[in-house]
């Protein structure tokens, strides 16, 4: 089994302030990893982790490379795309612009008109706000359009910080299986992080259960699913 | 731009930035380390005047003005959050309040400081008001403009008959009341030390009352703020006012001291240096102003003695390079420092 | 007269006190601060920073001169020391320089202190120390006063007898003229208005049609030249600093103004105003003068003028010839060099001031023909003659007389 | 009004040498959010610079480009070599460095090239239009002004660059995470910052004649140009350098008693009273945010 990403000893801390306490875990290539707790537990932490947003130390590898060192745009470039919390809209830039800037690390043109076609063909909505700001998409449409705008660099890996997060459950559902599609259509790996267990647990393969800094509990997402007391300690549903 | 500003060991709202504060063990370590060095201090300020020549007297007497100054910068910046490019300009008006009181209307210097505080209290105040609604670079823009242009109202040909004008006004230094054995400059350093002490005790317990952390509560989360049922409006007005009383006092002693003033006493270069005083002292941190105060007096003679003609570019290169060293001013290092001090304190 | 009582006992007790309490200021030399038997102190403050840096040329040029003195065996066999301060043209500075150079340094006086603020600044103080302060850089008619301010003198010809001399001139040769005013909103503009104003007699309301200032912080004056073109004025009077001065030569010149110009005097150099201006814009304007003007060919051939460049290459090669303010650092300086001369061995600084004070028919190599500086104890103006001139296109042609301001006779 | 007339077109020509000012303010502000008060030193020193190359005999079409070329490295290196090194300090030691700089620069200049005012010839020629009120010059800087103002549209709008720019400049996290490197846009912005601010010395030098402090006072129009129109929007900057202009010289010629001795005072008190009613300036533009 060959792993797209492998992370062993993961520490990172804002300031003096130590937030995880070396977490190791893993996401297959082509696989879908979720990462579940309670707010506070340090999910979110681990997502800027490993794209060098802030300080850490542990090694992490992607692809075989270590790329613990590394700085957040270079990781980027190598094919990780992170659709961080709060979706990092460039609110003051269209919804095309925002794809476009998606595709900065690109360089063909005509690829990128080809994916610029295959995004609206995913998300019709941002389609028929294409030259509309940003900022005044609802928030559905913002998150639709963060993912969209991380599929623009063609990434190998997706990091997904709660994708649901705000959103009403009929959308979550449908962007849960475009997700679904994009992993399975473009064999893009992801390693998703939910407070939402339930609708995630259904689109992973593994699935780790994080508790202030460290991992309480991982398994098959089959395992963490069927499991009674997990669902009632940590998880919450 | 939100002007960021350093929390310090003076303000509560370190707690809620999650700095980790120092154990009470700790902290009432460093609250002696600093008590000490506030006495030793305050000695060698009492000192100081019989130990050195008059020259001297008048520069530390210009430095604790100037950090007086800066500590009404200070209320504004550091403590609420708001930014001036422009107090320059209540230190003129502080100044020309004086100067105008003793050579028009024969009025004694000491009545003047009050006074000069009053008057700039409400041109703070009133230049709040319309402040409120302005942010960041605009705000900065709009207190640069009020630096620039208060000197010209100062030589407007309506006002010459009180302010003479482009020729300024000479005024007489005071001597020593009460029979005290000091000459001028002597009596003006101890009226200065005094006066920066008083201002330095009010501005302290300003800090550490309900207004205080109502005007910090400002500019940590004015929505938060205004939530809690703190009239934003009212305490960002006051916040300029205070100021303004501040810097203004502090341009009165000035005027007093130097014995004269005019239009061009009041260049926006001041209002720029007492910006330099604030920073390198430390925003937020009330002692900084001290420091500030002598940075700004004493630096750019240190420049013209390294090279003349390329003193100004050696005062840029030493400002540069204080900000490398201690981007957080004074203030911030020696925050630091004392935090590690502490660190240590307690793991021993 | 109050205030002066005041001032009296406060000098009083300063004494008493300085006495007293041991403070270094009279130690050693009592009588003769600043000399000692190879050295001569003297003090200057200039802006070398600041809006007004482009005046620190002239202590440059001083510093120069001494260069070349000291070199040349000095004063009476003593070296001059030239200690020169920046106050970057703020007052308190100026003030706090002061106190430096006299109560640290111990400097025998103060000499050429710039800019009418920062003399006025520290005019007081010096007065109260009984230290002289010479040959002031201003214009400024307040600084001629020797009964109020017996330690402080001038050395330019003063604002208000330039100004003066403009309103004569144009009463007597044009009685119809319609005048346009520009000046600068400082002690100079109003200055020279004032004086302008006086010359013109009671004839002063009726013939300025216009005036219009301007602050120095504008970038062009523009607006004030097109304004006074306006009013229908014949005559246009530009008291303005070089700058201002070839902005509105320039553009009075684009829109077509045929007034009579005349130009402050500060603002007659050929290279730094008129060449920026246009020559062709300031054939005809008029000025007065008692300096040459080294860019003028007219002084080609003079040996002053080559006595000058020699100096100037020798010692001050980094300086710009073209500004005129090396002409008149150079004068001011050889005007020192006179006085100290004349105090011979007794360098007090009574004696000092005395011979300040009575300086009879001195020339300098850069005068125009025909000026000299004379003083007395109650003339405090070295220089009050001046003469008009016109500018030909290429170079300033005297005309007149040698006129005499009176301000302060 | 025939004196109105007169006054407004000289409010345009001067107005133009605000707006060329403002351009370059908005361009650094747009690249890192901080009005820079070194701009207008930095501008002066590249005016010196191309001073230098005519004085030294190098031909007038040959210094413009090479200036520029000279002021954007110039730009870059400034941003790499001393506003770098300060990283995440706060924005009011950043204000301190750039008033280390203005120091350093007018200090500088003067070293090297004295205070004495210079001449600098102007690119389009002697003469003048609408009888003397408005110089060749000035319609030539106008219309530079403008085209540059198209170009930087063109810029910011159509090109990947300009987008990463504007990306990176609206929220530096996000734009890292799409991979721009967003440190090379915050040196390019300085680049372009100095060489606009370069190009407008260049323009405007012939009008104030060249020498260290020529800056000192055009800035603050400069600022307050920016400022009226809005910082956010190059537009914006043009048109506000054009009002402050005309504003100022109305104001200059038609208040009474005080009215020219208050050019200055009258104009920033509107600009700021338009400030306290619409904080963005005329053309600035509120970001929308739907929560």
């Amino acid at each position: 089994m060959s792993m797209l990403l492998e992370v062993t000893g993961l520490h990172a801390s804002y300031g003096d302030f130590r937030v995880l306490h070396g977490l190791d875990f893993s996401v297959e290539k082509g696989g879908i990893s979720t990462l579940l707790g309670a707010n506070g537990a340090g999910k979110t932490t681990t997502l800027r982790a490993l794209c060098g947003m802030i300080k850490r130390s542990g090694t992490i590898r992607f692809d075989g490379n270590d790329i613990s060192g590394k700085a957040t745009e270079d990781i980027v470039r190598m094919g990780v795309a992170h659709v961080p919390e709060g979706r990092g809209t460039f609110t003051g830039l269209t919804t095309e612009e925002n794809l476009q800037c998606g595709a900065m690390t690109r360089s063909s043109r005509a690829e990128i008109a080809r994916d610029l076609e295959q995004a609206y063909h995913w998300f019709p909505r941002l389609r028929e706000r294409r030259n509309q700001q940003a900022g005044t998409l609802s928030g559905g449409e913002q998150q639709m359009l963060a993912i969209a705008r991380a599929l623009m660099l063609r990434p190998r890996l997706m990091l997904l910080d709660e994708p649901s997060f705000g959103l009403a459950p009929l959308i979550v559902q449908e962007m849960f299986s475009i997700l679904r599609k994009v992993n399975q259509e473009e064999q893009v790996s992801m390693l998703i992080v939910e407070q939402n267990a339930g609708v995630v647990l259904e689109l992973a393969d593994t699935a780790y259960v994080l508790e202030t800094g460290d991992i309480v509990m991982s398994g098959t997402a089959a395992e963490i699913r069927d499991n009674e007391t997990i669902r009632a300690a940590y998880l919450g549903y | 731009m939100s002007v960021n500003t350093t929390t310090t060991a003076d303000s509560p709202a370190s707690a809620t930035k999650g700095v980790s504060l120092p154990a009470p063990a700790a902290a009432t370590g460093n609250a002696k380390i600093m008590r000490t060095a506030g006495v030793i201090l305050l000695a060698i300020g009492v000192a100081a005047p019989f130990l050195s020549g008059n020259f001297l007297i008048f520069q530390l007497t210009m430095m604790m003005i100037y950090a007086i100054a800066i500590l009404g910068l200070n209320i504004l910046t550091g403590i609420n959050g708001q930014f001036s490019l422009g107090h320059g300009a209540f230190y003129a008006v502080g100044a020309y309040t004086a100067a105008i009181m003793m050579d028009q209307f024969g009025v004694g210097y000491l009545w003047t400081l009050p006074m000069a505080g009053i008057i700039c209290f409400m041109v703070g105040f009133l230049f709040g008001l319309p402040a409120l609604r302005l942010d960041g670079v605009y705000l900065a823009l709009a207190t640069f403009a009020l630096a620039v242009v208060t000197p010209q109202l100062f030589k407007l040909s309506p006002f010459e008959h009180w302010t003479s004008g482009v020729m300024g006004i000479v005024i007489s230094k005071p001597d020593a009341p009460f029979g005290l054995p000091l000459n001028p400059d002597q009596w003006l350093y101890f009226l200065t030390f005094a006066i920066g002490l008083l201002a330095y005790v009010c501005a302290r317990n300003l800090v550490g009352s309900r207004t205080g952390r109502a005007l910090m509560a400002i500019r940590d989360n004015p929505i938060a703020a205004r939530s809690m049922g703190v009239n934003t409006a009212l305490f960002k007005s006051l916040a300029f006012g205070v100021s303004a009383l501040y810097t203004g006092v502090a341009g009165a002693l000035g005027a007093i001291v130097v014995q004269y003033i005019s239009p061009d006493s009041f260049h926006f270069a001041l209002s720029v240096a007492l910006v330099v005083g604030l920073v390198v002292g430390g925003v937020g941190w009330l002692p900084g102003a001290l420091f500030g105060g002598a940075f700004i007096m004493f630096v750019p003679n240190i420049a013209e003695e390294l090279s003349k003609g390329l003193s100004g570019a050696v005062y840029g290169v030493i400002m540069i390079l204080m900000m490398y060293a201690i981007p957080t001013g004074l203030g911030g290092l020696l925050k630091a420092a004392l935090g590690a001090l502490s660190k240590r304190s307690m793991t021993r | 007269m109050h205030k002066r009582r005041n001032m009296l006992k406060y000098m009083g007790a300063g004494l008493v006190l300085s006495a007293g309490l041991a403070l270094p200021a009279i130690s050693h030399a009592a009588d003769m601060p600043g000399v000692t038997d190879t050295e001569i102190k003297l003090g200057n403050i200039a802006p070398y920073s600041g809006p007004a840096s482009a005046y620190s040329t002239i202590a440059k040029t001083i510093s120069a001169y001494f260069d070349k003195v000291n070199e040349e065996g000095g004063i009476n066999g003593r070296k001059v020391n030239f200690l020169s301060y920046d106050d970057g043209y703020s007052p308190p500075k100026a003030v706090e320089q002061a106190r430096k150079l006299v109560e640290s340094d111990e400097v025998l006086l103060i000499f050429q202190s710039l800019g009418t603020p920062s003399n006025s600044a520290i005019e007081k103080y010096m007065n109260m120390k009984k230290v002289p302060q010479l040959l002031v850089a201003t214009g400024a008619t307040k600084f001629g006063n020797p009964k109020e301010a017996p330690w402080t003198m001038g050395w330019q010809p003063n604002y208000q007898s330039e100004g003066i001399i403009y309103g004569r001139w144009i009463t007597s040769e044009m009685p119809d003229a319609k005048i346009g005013v520009m000046y600068q909103n400082d002690d100079f503009g109003k200055d020279v208005l004032a004086g302008l104003k006086a010359g013109l007699g009671d004839k002063a309301d009726s013939m300025i049609v216009a005036e219009a200032s301007y602050e120095v912080s504008e970038p062009v004056v523009d607006s004030q030249v097109v304004k006074l073109k306006a009013s229908g004025a014949n005559v246009f009077i530009n008291i303005a600093t070089p700058k201002f001065a070839a902005q509105a030569i320039k553009k009075a010149h684009e829109i077509g103004w045929d007034a009579t110009q005349i130009v402050a005097n500060v603002s007659t150099s050929v290279a730094a105003v008129l060449t920026p201006a246009g020559l062709e814009a300031s054939t005809g304007v008029i000025s007065t003068g008692y300096l040459k003007d080294m860019q003028d060919p007219q002084w080609a051939d003079d040996p002053a003028k080559k006595d000058w460049e020699a100096f100037m290459d020798k010692y001050y090669p980094d300086g710009n010839k073209a500004s005129n303010f090396t002409v008149y650092g150079y004068s001011v300086a050889q005007t020192m060099v006179h006085i100290l001369t004349q105090a011979g061995d007794d360098l007090t600084r009574e004696n000092v001031l005395k011979q300040a004070a009575s300086m009879k028919d001195v020339t300098l190599p850069l005068f125009l023909p025909g000026m000299s500086m004379n003083t007395s104890e109650t003339d405090y103006f070295p220089i009050e003659q001046m003469q008009l001139m016109k500018f030909d296109g290429e170079r300033w042609v005297n005309f007149g007389e040698v006129i005499s301001g009176e301000v302060g006779g | 009004m025939e004196l109105l007339a007169q006054q407004l077109i000289t409010g345009i020509a001067t107005g133009g040498i605000y707006a060329c000012m403002a351009l370059a303010v908005v361009m650094i502000y747009q690249a890192i959010h901080h009005l820079n008060f070194a701009q207008g030193e930095m501008a002066m020193f590249s005016t010196f610079v191309a001073w230098q190359m005519l004085a030294w005999g190098v031909p007038y079409w040959l210094v413009i480009p090479l200036t520029v070329v000279i002021s954007f490295a110039g730009g870059v290196a400034i941003e790499r070599l001393v506003i770098r090194p300060l990283g995440d300090a706060p924005v009011l030691s950043h204000i301190v460095v750039f008033i280390g700089l203005f120091a350093i620069i007018n200090s500088l200049a003067g070293f090297i090239w004295d205070f004495t005012i210079k001449p600098f010839p102007s690119p389009f020629g002697e003469g003048s239009q609408f009888g003397g009120l408005i110089s060749n010059h000035q319609i030539g800087m106008i219309a530079v002004t403008m085209t540059v103002l198209v170009m930087l549209f063109l810029f910011f709008q159509y090109t990947r660059v300009g987008l990463a720019m504007r990306a990176a400049a609206e929220n530096p996290a996000s734009a890292r995470l799409v991979g721009i490197r967003v440190g090379w846009m915050i040196a390019l912005g300085w680049g372009m910052a100095a060489a606009i601010g370069a190009i407008a010395g260049i323009l405007i030098a012939p009008i104030v004649f060249l020498e260290p402090n020529m800056m000192l006072s055009i800035l603050l129009y400069g600022f307050a140009g920016a400022v009226l129109g809005g910082l956010t929007s190059p537009t914006g900057a043009v048109f506000g350098g054009f009002m402050v202009g005309i504003i100022e010289n109305l104001a200059g010629t038609y208040i009474p008693v005080i009215g020219g001795e208050l050019k200055l005072p009258i104009a920033l008190f509107l600009i700021v009273t338009v400030l306290v009613f619409k904080p963005t300036g005329l053309f600035g533009r509120t970001v929308v945010q739907r929560v």
